[in-house]
């Protein structure tokens, strides 16, 4: 079924973890540093793959159903267009959150060089988060089937 | 001169990719073929963004005295080429995927053997 | 602060069905049924919304959205002298392709609730027809080209997996493939002409590119590589050949809403020769250039379609050859751009556009209606289903009539604009696409006579007439074919002549944008 | 607004309610013509069987010529058109890219030399 050696699988699974933070880091981040929504959901679905060739598809498939993680990406896309229809009241995609000082990041970054302030930008944070989400779900489960999809009878992964 | 050598890179990956589209048979060949003139593409528009002395619009990390806006490049190029990375990994992702339910049906992954779809 | 639905309307014709799309996998845990209904209502909401924001374009001219700014129509902040934001720009030219788009999307939700029932993964389906509803119409909304290229390979993407939906048949998935492989290739040749004209002159917005638009060397390989790209996605021959595997092999729901996607590359087409590069002289060239591909492509195509073995590749070829009917058309336009005949045959072009699609359509729908019956689509072993399947024998006799440019159905009405004015460019135009029109009424004809007529076959003795949803799904296009057939000249004035003016005029088009806030 | 508007070709128009009327006439031309016909015609007897060169026609399915079938002596007299169309529809995906880039180069040579 599944032959990787026991270092790879405890590697694996001891990176897990770091490279999942360092995926959520850059989605959180995402309107301050470059990267976003998009960038770090590809560094944490990158670390489930990690997961998928260390232990084998088919455990990984017995862990998590494909249909939940459609479901997981429908939501995320649901939570951008959500987002994006707040402002319909001005205009489509209009920013509401932004610039309103005590709203949910809604600090006025200083103009010019500054350290960085996490709690700004108004819907992008939350934008991010939605495709971090629809991303993530979408890769993992992309790796997932064409794993599956793959497989020799009998071989590993 | 030097300025023009990324663009001399973007004209060979588009060569190199449509040479493989055109003339390899493996059906992956062809798909890596398609990623290589991805990447020549979005080589282009990168270097279409890049201007002498200009920083990026980080102002988490941007050096001390940098006069804003004057100083900095309007990263419009760099979004594009972003974008168009995302789709491209959607594409990938569906032409492998097609590429592997072939297999299962033709057992084969030679191009001049997938064509019952002639004439 | 009121809320004006018709102010925000460019922006809900792509909101909607997005919500809608990524809604279906939601609800479609409740029941099948009901995932059904609100895939046709979604729709159904789309096209009142699309037929009231038509109203208003008709009276108020051309609608401008901008995203994300404080006001809709805020095209330009003070400081920046080029617009920044995506702009969705809606004149008479798109709101006719979003009206056509919205037509066939809704009856191919309504022919696929009866056409499909053994068939499971059907809620993606639905969610795949609605991007692909989307792709379409945010090609023929947005007035920002970068946005253009994204809507295109959205609906490259989903019309591919919307093609290899029958999984269990290869031909199926290798139509996919080829289709993926030559759009995507196309789209990234689009992405490569959009650096160029970026490079150039700084701005994404068709109109600012339209307004400083300057027909230096690079603009030329732009306008080279945007054509040849688009033309292809549009099917044009020589480079039809995944044409007609995409559409014989995807399932005919999907397939007709494929044809209106190739109808949105070939607004694409018109809206870069008379839109972006309208004010550059020297397009007679670019005029005769289509009108000599679209005389290939009629030739090839309805030559082709005689010979085919299959069903859909038959029609599928025949669509081919309808294509060629517009090219020539707007060909006809361009070429003789200060004469008066042009306006005529911009006019035919953009009516044949309309009218293809739903005779297509039709001809598609009733193709699957007997791949349904019967499952069978080679010629060889359809006979005599006249006797078991009355309506659909009627609705291929209207579509079959159409198609060919028989008086009084509206194929015809279009065809004869294109006859008269491309006989003053050039005679020798008319009557090879006069001729090839009889070919194509002969080759209908024979699919009807070996279709429907003809004794009982004994491997058909068991075939019964469609369900009710395919029915009315084939009934609608039916009807809007023969009354668009009866009062041509209703249809022409309300909708041909606002569209064909706004093509014709890019300065205003340029002036919505770039004219004040 | 009336619907009944004709079109307008630049030198002629179209209504299609002219021509229905025009038709229907036509229709009951025909009609009239066909009262003066044969009276000698008979439902029933032999005169309304096919005619199949003397033979008995028994088996009516393998009668009816298929659709692949109808137009073979059109499709034989231009064999050397269709030989040359079926052999460049090879179905390679290889050969669709490669008419795709036939074209724009043709593009390429005709707009940049004439235009």
């Amino acid at each position: 079924m599944n032959d990787t050696s026991k270092i790879i699988k405890t590697i694996s699974a001891i990176m897990f973890p770091f490279v999942t933070i360092y995926g959520l880091y850059v989605i959180m981040h995402g309107h301050l540093t470059p990267g976003g929504g998009f960038q770090g959901g590809a560094i944490v679905a990158s670390g489930c793959a990690l997961l998928v060739v260390a232990f084998g598809s088919e455990a990984i498939a017995k862990k998590v159903k494909e249909s939940d993680l459609s479901i997981l990406e429908s939501v995320g896309a649901l939570g951008f267009i959500s987002l994006a229809f707040i402002g319909i009241a001005t205009t489509f995609f209009y920013n509401v959150l932004a610039g309103r000082s005590g709203s949910l990041f809604g600090k006025i970054p200083p103009f010019g060089s500054n350290p960085g302030y996490l709690n700004s930008g108004g819907l992008l944070p939350l934008m991010n988060f939605a495709v971090g989400t629809k991303v993530i779900a979408g890769l993992f489960a992309i790796v997932l089937i064409l794993a599956i999809a793959t497989r020799k009878k009998g071989g590993r992964t | 001169m030097i300025y023009n050598i990324p663009y001399i890179a973007v004209m060979l990956l588009i060569l190199v990719g449509l040479y493989a589209v055109i003339a390899k048979r493996n059906i992956i060949k062809i798909i890596m073929g398609i990623s290589i003139i991805e990447s020549g593409v979005n080589l282009f528009l990168v270097a279409l963004g890049y201007r002498e002395g200009g920083l990026a619009p980080i102002f988490t990390n941007l050096p001390e005295k940098t006069q804003i806006p004057g100083q900095l490049v309007l990263p419009v190029p760099q979004a594009l080429t972003l974008t168009s990375i995302v789709i491209g990994v959607a594409v990938l992702a569906l032409m492998l995927a097609l590429a592997v339910q072939i297999y299962k049906h033709y057992k084969t992954l030679d191009v001049r053997s997938v064509r019952r779809l002639k004439e | 602060m009121s809320f004006d639905v018709i102010s925000h309307s460019p922006a809900l014709l792509i909101a909607i069905p997005l919500f809608g799309a990524f809604f279906t996998p939601v609800i479609s845990r409740l029941h099948a049924k009901v995932r059904d209904g609100f895939v046709i209502v979604v729709i159904a909401l789309t096209e009142i919304l699309a037929i009231f924001l038509a109203q208003d374009i008709y009276t108020n001219g051309i609608r401008k959205y901008v995203f994300g700014a404080s006001l809709p129509s805020l095209t330009r902040p003070d400081t920046i002298s080029i617009p920044v934001r995506i702009i969705f720009e809606v004149d008479g030219m798109s709101i006719f392709m979003v009206l056509i788009s919205l037509t066939i999307a809704l009856v191919a939700a309504i022919y696929s609730t009866s056409f499909f029932k053994k068939e499971d993964g059907l809620d993606r389906y639905y969610t795949l027809l609605l991007l692909l509803t989307v792709g379409m119409l945010g090609m023929e909304l947005t007035g920002d080209l970068f946005n253009f290229f994204v809507f295109l390979e959205i609906t490259s993407i989903s019309s591919t997996a919307l093609i290899a939906f029958w999984i269990d048949r290869g031909e199926s998935l290798e139509a996919a493939l080829k289709y993926i492989i030559i759009s995507s290739l196309g789209a990234l040749f689009v992405l490569m002409a959009i650096g160029f004209l970026y490079g150039q002159y700084d701005a994404l917005n068709i109109a600012a590119l339209a307004n400083s638009i300057q027909f230096t060397f690079i603009d030329k390989i732009a306008l080279v590589l945007l054509l040849a790209a688009l033309a292809m996605k549009a099917g044009i021959a020589p480079m039809h050949m995944w044409l007609p595997d995409a559409y014989g092999e995807a399932p005919p729901s999907v397939t007709i809403a494929i044809v209106a996607a190739t109808q949105a590359s070939l607004y694409a087409v018109l809206r870069i020769c008379f839109t972006l590069y309208g004010s550059v002289i020297g397009m007679s060239t670019i005029g005769w250039l289509l009108i000599g591909l679209g005389l290939l492509t009629i030739f090839v195509g309805v030559t082709m379609a005689l010979i085919q073995k299959s069903l859909t590749r038959t029609i599928a070829y025949a669509a081919v050859g309808e294509i060629g009917y517009m090219i020539i058309g707007v060909g006809t336009a361009l070429a003789a751009s200060t004469e008066t005949f042009a306006s005529v045959a911009l006019k035919g072009g953009i009516f044949h556009i309309f009218n293809d699609v739903l005779d297509i359509g039709l001809l598609f729908l009733v193709a699957g209606a007997v791949i349904y019956a019967t499952n069978e689509r080679s010629l060889e072993n359809l006979g005599g289903l006249a006797r078991r399947m009355k309506y659909t024998t009627i609705f291929f006799l209207i579509g079959l009539l159409a198609v060919a440019g028989m008086p009084p159905m509206n194929g015809f009405a279009s065809k004869i604009l294109i006859y008269e004015s491309t006989y003053q460019l050039n005679p020798i135009i008319s009557i090879i696409a006069i001729l090839s029109s009889i070919l194509l009424l002969a080759i209908f004809v024979k699919i009807f006579y070996s279709l429907f007529l003809g004794p009982e076959l004994p491997n058909l003795k068991d075939v019964k007439e469609v369900p009710t949803g395919m029915l009315i799904a084939m009934s609608i296009l039916a009807i809007v074919i023969i009354i668009i057939g009866l009062f041509p000249g209703y249809f022409m004035q309300n909708l041909v002549e606002p569209a064909a003016t706004a093509l014709s005029n890019p300065s205003n088009y340029i002036n919505a944008i770039l004219g004040g806030a | 607004m009336n619907p009944f508007t004709p079109i307008t070709t630049g030198s002629g128009f179209w209504n299609p309610l002219i021509w229905i009327i025009a038709f229907i006439t036509a229709l009951l031309l025909v009609y009239a013509i066909r009262l003066f016909g044969n009276k000698q015609y008979k439902k029933g007897s032999s005169q309304t069987k096919p005619f199949l060169s003397g033979n008995v026609a028994e088996n009516n399915e393998q009668l009816h010529v298929k659709g692949v079938n109808v137009y073979w002596g059109f499709t034989e007299a231009f064999k050397g058109y269709y030989d040359k169309m079926k052999r460049i529809h090879t179905g390679d995906t290889r050969d669709y890219v490669l008419w795709f880039l036939i074209v724009m180069i043709g593009l390429f040579f005709i707009v940049l030399g004439v235009l």
